[in-house]
């Protein structure tokens, strides 16, 4: 996925916001909070969140804050096409330090949450989720060699060696979004 | 058992339910075996938790939707609430997941009537008991400084530590069962590593990301970047000896990132990187093949260290 | 005189400057610049008076008789008086003080008349080193000189 | 050596290292220490502490000193409180001399600190030469009037003078236009709580026109002002109404039958609509009285006030529209009417000025286009309120006329449809006029509130709405304000920092708005159907003027000047002369009434006793050096001095309730026989030969 | 009544013994006759070159002072405040210009009542100072005794000798080499007294023994008409032609001081600031401090002068006082000075102090446009209250 540098050089608010009245069912501000950001409304842009992201930091385009305020305005092609929510580590400083309790973490992830929806994502994006309905596991490698070496059982005692536990995590899977959507193959 | 305060764990037997995550078990599984070491000798029983899955990671369900997210924490938890126990990690991310989906389970009645929906199909229910406990936490807490001091056969002496607790282990502290009293100077790892008998001085960049996660899977080369300038924070600040860690996660970036910045001659240091776990296992003697065997960043030269000169 | 020894006297000659204040506005202008601690020349010392129109010519002639080198008339802005007016009396009387030393050859740079508000604090430094820049250039009073070289 | 016994006690204050810290103490003390006539020289951390100034007291006391020179800060704040000690130690307070060597020394000369000490010696030397020739003076009483005029009755002038006549004061109000109410009149809602401005303020406005305690001078203005605090006398002019109020009830059927053709803006409309000649206010007016605008008035029977009407044929009187309109005959034109008014004459203790202000016009901002539908906040506030000339419906007021013309069809009971254009988009800009070195550099502390609640009001009645505001940043201070930033922000208006540099007019009337946005660090532009600009509160036209017959100062912004910005805050350097509301400066309707009600009970506690202690710093004509030259009577600004008979000669004479001791009758007496207490010729003389002599005190 | 006349006495006798034709005297001894006013002041000749200030009531005494006297320098104005209580008694006074003017000073500063003083003015052309006359006759080799009176006509000087013969010799020529006219009258910028109730001279009469009166004042009006009803005067119209001679001998006056202005105060400008110090205080250190300067002024009227020792600005006993003395008297005077040259006439040490007063006038008429003794309902620059700067 490409990481998308910029924004356009004027940002036409009147075709920003025809696009989002016209072109979408919901405002993208509706999305996000439907998708778990409540309290995106109360963000007063301070910078906070920007202060100390680690994305903002290494120089993604679209860190916390700016991705709120293009929200608010009512942008969406131009966040779809970014990558930054993705790369965001879930260190939720920002939501410790978020004076207007916006929680800027989560509304990266309901961008991401949205992404999702518009399928806006690449495959391996969604590789977690394919490893997390085949094992049980998000991260999984065989390591079979390391467990000996250090004495343990090849096989840990999750889902991975336990085929019921596997079957009932299945189930739930299967009855969430993650299946709706259809993005893995699911028996 | 599910505990809500200290006084009630000293009652009776300490019990915790072993929780895996992903990277311990199938990347550093020294770590769970250094876990499965230390526990009983400290008079703790881990339950194996047997079916436990990914918790699930950042990049997975919570990416996805709210309540899958939280069913699927659930369903970790519920392994623990249904023998009274409370689940305990060793990874930071297991750690944040677990309980910030409880915590919206439990903030938001639609939430946890939907999990509950979806639990019901494998015959399960999640009532909010069982939550997830930290290891530093409960080895901080529970089993306390001073038990811990007696168990070690090794002290750390002489030794400077960077101590790196991880994103997940601070903020956001609402959700957490545990909390720092102050989480922008956080004292529990520096205090568990000063029961070893090391050193575990403040640094400037001691909160500070180690850029492990999906910012590493997203662009490496931003991530490393930011781990660079923690790790040479550390070097020019205090001149570790080692860095020691609570996190699954910061101990793969520490030690792998090391490592690979010293290829590429952006880095000229090495400092071992351990997991607390870790280190507290060989303090109290184990085989250090077995409990600290995994690693990029070389760490002999430390064990041998701690082993010839810190007998006590 | 050798010039050189003229010049090297007359770096160490410091100006003596006073300035006959109005306690609304230049006063507290001054103290105004010292709050905000615009520095000026240490040379210039304030006399209070309620109102520049308080000012007598006499005031200006006893300074530069008995040695000051400089007096500045600090008061407030035209219609700003708080007493009405003074300050137009003020200016008249100074005019014709000027007048009447320059005449007797007294350079009338050495007096001079400004309008500095209370809020005017930095104005207030500035006139100060610019007059004390006037009254370094004029050199010493005369009149002081003078009298100097007269006992 | 001087004759008399004089012991002088210097005092020299370090004020923590304020002065400490570049004047040296102990060599100044030294110093000070061979000084004529120094008896006592002390030091201490805090002069004006309670210990500090027992030192004094102690020494005052034991006998050490009678005179007693203070060396420390500004005499403006601190001369009063040493001078308090003196006279708590039993010594005349006017014993009391300062030198400034903080403010006016070590402040100024930090880095000079030789030199600041040189300074210091010369500075106190001088204070010392002035203590040798002071002379103990008593405090005398005025007695005070204790009638109170108020001048403009807005909001503040309405609290003042409610606060006031309650406690029992008779006031005057004195109201520029016909009606009071002022400019929250034409607000629609109030922020933060959005209730309706009428609402609160007309119950208010018929209390204070009801209460038996104030008389509305309503349409009149201050013509002059005479006298000083407890006896000022002031003259107002009441304009000529053209229309006997004592006959008009108000009922407002002149005002219909004015022809268009003398239609003018309506102020009360901030120009959105028109109003006739003859007109009331507004309907809520109090007193709801008409008036004639004889500028606007196109005499359209040929007839004005006082001339002969002109006959039909028959010999029936031509009446003007209005006179014959009238039921009372309140607009009869029979008799001939003063253009000047009327001039009522006040005696009054204290005044209270609460003028209020008025917002730039947006005409000198040409980069926000000339267009119509660019509007200042205030009129947005007539668009969007129910006494409006839309009655509230919103339109874009390009399209106003429209509306009159279908509301008149509609009132004549045709069938008309309304083509006026409503707006979908509303874009606000702050900062216009405020914050900007070419208009006003001071923040004009109410618009980021009232586009908020604007904005909040317009996006709760009409959600389709699509609002844009533009802040340089936002501004609100204080408790509630915030979150009303936040009820507005939730409501999902667009907010913007960053400021709009222009406003172009599309062919269709609506409007190109150029923006930034500081967050995304992007200009951005929007096509919007209204713009509103939050245009600078400014002082009024003629505040100066005002100020000018009153005494009073006026800031370098044009805004009435406070005593002291954080002690005084509604005290004038005219004692007696009190300010409330916008005139100081611009404020929301709570600091508003707060510092009314301030004013109100300051002038209260002035007038109270009935008689008032003033600082013997005054004149005194010395008769037997008097020659009765006259010139003394003239210049002063008072009145004060008048020429009376003295052993058979005409001699000057100072009224002590009169002069205030600005001195200039004794600086232009030639033969000085006029002494300004406190400041003397002597004095002064004394002060300026030492400083000349770089801190030699000559003897006299 | 048309304002200017041609008059003269209509007593034979005064006719002959008044300069012109005795109309000043006629109307002088007719005011005490009818009581209008309580007394006249006027100059009465001596032998040779003395004179002195005449006050009486008595309606005779008037004829004896008839006649001009141009080395009479009487301090008329002066002498009224210090000496006369005009609020008590009305006087007729006779007056130069420059008498006149200081009249109307101090009456705006309340010295004078100028309701109960008469001014009859005469136009001058300046006058002398006796001894510099005495030199002046002896340069000519003309013996005091021979001269009858002394006179200016146009730029000449004439000597009218007591027996019938008129000598005249160039006056600029005299005082270019020091003598001829007092220098303030050089300077003097006054010609004709318009500020008095009647200004009378000889400029304008074309024949005969007339005065050339212009009524300046109502009551000078009054006067007129009541002496010409009770038969005293008599007067005809001035025609014309005697208005343009009058002008145009006081425009030639007046363009012989503007010469002498500019030479003088050319002179003082072109000095740069150390060469007006040098010399000023060069002057100033002549100075015995014998206050005769400030007693003399005729627009001086303290009772209690701040340059009195005792008033803290002037040291006691300190010979030559310090410049402010010099100063502050300038100041105090400068709005008003009429530069009468009092003060330098009297400066036993000879400092030129009329010349630098007029100096310092003339600048106040320059920047407030006040000329002092002009306008009695004109109030001076420092008394003015108004707000312009």
């Amino acid at each position: 996925m490409e990481v998308m540098e910029g924004v356009p050089p004027v940002i036409n608010l009147t075709e920003v916001a025809r696009t989002e009245k016209e072109e979408f069912e919901k405002k993208v501000s509706e999305l996000i909070i439907e998708f778990g950001a409540e309290n995106l409304l109360a963000c007063m842009q301070c910078g906070a969140c920007a202060s100390i992201c680690p994305l903002a930091r290494v120089g993604f385009e679209w860190y916390n804050k700016k991705l709120i305020k293009a929200i608010l305005i009512g942008m969406k092609e131009e966040l779809l096409d970014d990558s930054t929510p993705w790369a965001c580590v879930a260190c939720n400083r920002c939501t410790e330090i978020c004076p207007r309790q916006v929680s800027p973490f989560e509304v990266m992830f309901a961008m991401r949450r949205l992404m999702v929806e518009e399928l806006a994502i690449s495959t391996l994006a969604i590789e977690g989720d394919r490893s997390l309905y085949e094992h049980g596991h998000a991260v999984y490698m065989t390591g079979r060699e390391a467990r000996k070496k250090v004495g343990l059982p090849e096989k840990p005692p999750t889902t991975d060696s336990d085929e019921k536990a596997l079957q009932e995590l299945r189930t739930i899977l299967k009855n969430t979004k993650l299946a709706e959507l259809g993005l893995i193959p699911m028996e | 058992m599910i505990s809500e305060t200290v006084s009630e764990t000293l009652k009776e037997k300490l019990k915790f339910g072993l929780f895996l995550g992903c990277n311990i078990p199938f990347n550093r599984p020294d770590v769970e075996q250094a876990m499965r070491k230390i526990f009983p000798a400290l008079n703790v029983e881990i339950d194996d938790l047997v079916g436990q899955s990914c918790c699930p990671s950042w990049g997975t369900m919570p990416s996805v939707d709210v309540v899958g997210w939280c069913a699927v924490a659930a369903r970790n938890l519920c392994l623990g609430e249904e023998k009274g126990i409370d689940l305990m990690a060793a990874c930071n991310s297991c750690y944040g997941s677990l309980n910030e989906a409880r915590h919206k389970m439990l903030n938001n009645p639609e939430i946890m009537n939907k999990v509950n929906e979806i639990l019901a199909k494998i015959g399960k229910k999640y009532e909010g008991k069982a939550k997830c406990r930290h290891v530093a936490w409960v080895l901080y807490r529970d089993v306390g400084l001073e038990k811990i001091k007696e168990s070690i056969k090794y002290s750390l002496d002489g030794l400077t530590i960077a101590v790196q607790p991880g994103c997940h282990f601070l903020w956001p502290s609402e959700v957490y069962p545990d909390k720092e009293e102050d989480p922008f100077n956080p004292k529990v790892l520096r205090e568990l590593c000063k029961a070893l008998g090391a050193d575990a001085p403040y640094y400037t960049k001691l909160i500070d990301c180690c850029g492990m996660g999906a910012l590493r899977s997203t662009n490496p080369e931003k991530s490393f970047t930011l781990v660079k300038e923690k790790l040479e924070c550390i070097k020019e600040e205090i001149d570790a000896d080692l860095i020691v860690t609570t996190c699954s996660s910061c101990l793969i970036q520490l030690d792998d990132a090391q490592e690979r910045l010293r290829k590429e001659g952006k880095i000229s240091f090495s400092i071992p990187v351990l997991h607390y776990v870790q280190l507290l296992a060989l303090c109290m003697g184990f085989d250090p093949q077995q409990v600290a065997g995994i690693c990029v960043t070389p760490r002999d030269e430390i064990i041998k260290r701690i082993l010839e000169s810190g007998k006590r | 005189m050798i010039e050189g020894q003229e010049e090297g006297k007359m770096e160490e000659w410091e100006p003596n400057i006073i300035v006959i204040a109005c306690n609304w506005c230049t006063y507290q202008a001054a103290d105004l610049a010292g709050s905000l601690r615009y520095s000026y020349p240490p040379t210039v010392k304030i006399v209070r008076v309620p109102c520049s129109g308080r000012v007598e010519p006499e005031f200006i002639i006893e300074a530069l008789i008995n040695g000051a080198d400089g007096v500045l008339i600090g008061g407030c802005h035209p219609g700003d008086c708080h007493y009405k007016n003074g300050n137009y009396k003020a200016l008249k009387r100074f005019e014709l003080l000027k007048s009447v030393i320059e005449e007797f050859g007294i350079e009338p740079e050495r007096v001079r008349l400004e309008w500095i508000s209370g809020s005017e604090g930095l104005k207030f430094a500035e006139v100060m080193k610019e007059f004390n820049d006037t009254i370094r250039k004029l050199g010493p009073n005369p009149l002081k000189w003078k009298e100097i070289n007269s006992v | 050596m001087s004759d008399k016994d004089i012991r002088i006690g210097v005092y020299i204050c370090h004020c923590g290292e304020n002065i400490a810290g570049a004047v040296n103490i102990n060599e100044v003390a030294e110093f000070a220490k061979n000084l004529p006539d120094v008896a006592v020289v002390r030091d201490y951390l805090f002069m004006c502490s309670d210990p500090g100034q027992e030192i004094i007291k102690e020494d005052i006391r034991k006998g050490l000193v009678n005179r007693v020179v203070v060396a420390a800060c500004t005499p403006r704040t601190h001369e009063p409180i040493f001078r308090r000690a003196c006279e708590d130690a039993g010594l005349n307070k006017y014993y009391f001399e300062m030198a400034n060597i903080r403010d006016q020394c070590s402040w100024a000369h930090w880095h000079e600190k030789e030199k600041a000490t040189e300074k210091a010696k010369q500075l106190i030397a001088a204070a010392v030469a002035k203590a040798r020739l002071l002379e103990p003076l008593e405090d005398r009483y005025v007695e005070l009037n204790k009638n109170v005029m108020v001048v403009g009755g807005g909001i503040a002038g309405i609290f003042a003078a409610l606060d006031l006549a309650n406690a029992g004061f008779k006031v005057y109000m004195v109201e520029k236009n016909p009606s009071i109410g002022g400019n929250m009149a034409k607000l629609d809602k109030t922020f933060p709580t959005n209730d309706c401005s009428a609402c609160i303020l007309t119950p208010l406005m018929v209390e204070v026109a009801n209460h038996p305690n104030v008389e509305l001078i309503t349409y009149a203005e201050v013509e002059s002002v005479d006298g000083s605090v407890g006896n000022f006398k002031v003259k107002v002019r009441k304009k000529q109404t053209y229309v006997d109020w004592e006959k008009c009830t108000g009922c407002g059927a002149c005002i219909n039958a004015c022809p268009p053709k003398a239609r003018v803006p309506d102020e009360f409309n901030e120009g959105l609509s028109l109003r006739g000649a003859i007109y009331i206010q507004f309907p809520q007016a109090v007193p709801k009285k008409a008036v004639i605008d004889p500028d606007a008035c196109i005499r359209c029977s040929g007839r004005w006030f006082g001339e002969e009407p002109r006959r039909t044929k028959d010999g029936k009187p031509i009446l003007a529209p209005c006179e014959k309109a009238c039921p009372t005959g309140a607009c009869s034109r029979d008799e001939p009417r003063d253009p000047n008014g009327e001039l009522i004459e006040l005696n009054v203790g204290s005044i209270i000025v609460a003028t209020g202000y008025k917002v730039m016009d947006k005409k000198q901002f040409k980069e926000f286009s000339d267009s119509p539908n660019v509007i200042t906040a205030l009129q947005m506030e007539r668009l969007i309120t129910a006494t409006g000339p839309t009655e509230g419906k919103l339109i874009v007021p390009s399209d106003i006329p429209k509306y009159l013309e279908w509301k008149k069809k509609v009132e004549k009971g045709k069938e008309a449809e309304l083509e006026a254009r409503k707006p979908k988009v509303i874009t606000f800009v702050s900062c216009v006029g405020s914050r900007d070195n070419r208009y006003h550099t001071y923040c004009s502390r109410v618009c980021c509130m009232y586009m908020l609640k604007q904005a909040m009001l317009l996006k709760e009645k009409y959600p389709e709405l699509d609002i844009y505001m533009f802040f340089i940043d936002v501004r609100t201070p204080g408790k509630d304000f915030d979150e009303y930033y936040m009820r507005c922000r939730n409501l999902g208006i667009k907010i913007f920092k960053g400021k709009v540099g222009g406003v172009q007019k599309l062919p269709d009337e609506r409007l190109l708005v150029k923006g930034y946005d500081a967050d995304l660090g992007k200009p951005v532009e929007l096509i919007s159907d209204i713009v509103v600009l939050a245009t600078a509160i400014e002082p009024n036209t003629d505040l100066k003027d005002l100020a000018r017959k009153l005494g009073i100062n006026v800031g370098a912004e044009g805004f009435l000047r406070e005593r002291h910005t954080k002690l005084y805050p509604v005290d004038t350097m005219t004692e007696g002369i009190f300010i409330a509301g916008c005139a100081q400066g611009p404020k929301d309707i709570p600091d508003s009434v707060a510092q009314a009600k301030a004013a109100a009970s300051s002038a209260a506690s002035l007038l109270a006793p009935g008689k008032m202690k003033v600082e013997p710093l005054i004149s005194e004509v010395n008769p037997e050096k008097c020659t009765g030259c006259g010139i003394c009577v003239e210049l002063c600004p008072y009145g004060a001095i008048e020429m009376v008979e003295y052993n058979g000669k005409r001699k000057s004479k100072i009224n002590e309730t009169l002069c205030k001791g600005c001195g200039v009758c004794a600086a232009a007496c030639p033969s000085k026989a006029i002494t300004l207490h406190g400041f003397t010729y002597e004095q002064v003389v004394a002060q300026i030969r030492t400083i000349a002599k770089k801190g030699v005190i000559e003897e006299v | 009544m048309n304002k200017f006349i041609l008059a003269w006495a209509k007593d034979r006798e005064i006719r002959k013994r008044g300069q012109c034709g005795g109309f000043v005297t006629a109307i002088l001894k007719f005011m005490l006759e009818e009581n209008i006013v309580d007394y006249a002041l006027l100059v009465k000749k001596g032998s040779n070159l003395e004179y002195s200030i005449f006050l009486t009531s008595n309606p005779e005494d008037v004829v004896d002072c008839a006649g001009s006297v141009l080395w009479a320098t009487p301090n008329i104005a002066k002498f009224i405040a210090e000496y006369l209580d005009t609020n008590e008694y009305k006087i007729a006074a006779v007056c130069r210009p420059c008498d006149a003017r200081a009249i109307v000073e101090l009456a705006k500063m309340n010295q004078i009542n100028i309701k109960n003083v008469f001014m009859i003015g005469l136009n001058c052309s300046g006058t002398f100072l006796p001894a510099t006359l005495e030199r002046m006759f002896e340069t000519l080799n003309i013996r005091v005794e021979d001269v009858e009176k002394v006179g200016i006509k146009k730029d000449r000087f004439v000597v009218f000798l007591k027996d019938g013969k008129v000598e005249t010799f160039p006056l600029e020529d005299l005082e270019k080499s020091g003598l001829g006219r007092r220098e303030n009258c050089r300077r003097c910028e006054v010609k004709i007294p318009r500020m008095c109730d009647l200004a009378c001279g000889k400029w304008g009469v074309i024949e005969g023994k007339k005065t050339f009166v212009e009524i300046c004042s109502d009551r000078g009006e009054i006067i007129v008409k009541k002496a010409v009803e009770s038969g005293v005067v008599e007067f005809e119209y001035a025609s014309d032609e005697n208005v343009k001679i009058r002008d145009e001998l006081e425009n030639f006056a007046l363009k012989m001081s503007e010469k002498w202005q500019d030479y003088y105060f050319g002179q003082m400008s072109s000095m740069s600031y150390e060469e007006r110090r040098n010399y000023w205080f060069g002057m100033f250190e002549r100075c015995i401090k014998c206050y005769a300067c400030r007693d003399v002024c005729a627009v001086c009227y303290c009772n209690d002068c701040i340059l009195n020792p005792w008033r803290l600005l002037v040291k006691g006993g300190e010979i030559p006082p310090s410049f402010s003395f010099h100063i502050t008297r300038a100041v105090h005077i400068a709005q008003s000075c009429v530069n009468c040259g009092q003060c330098q006439d009297v400066c036993p040490v000879e400092i030129p102090l009329s010349r630098i007063a007029h100096k310092l006038n003339k600048t106040v008429q320059e920047i407030w446009g006040y000329i002092p003794g002009i306008r009695l309902d004109e109030k001076q620059p420092l008394s003015r209250a108004e707000n312009d700067i």
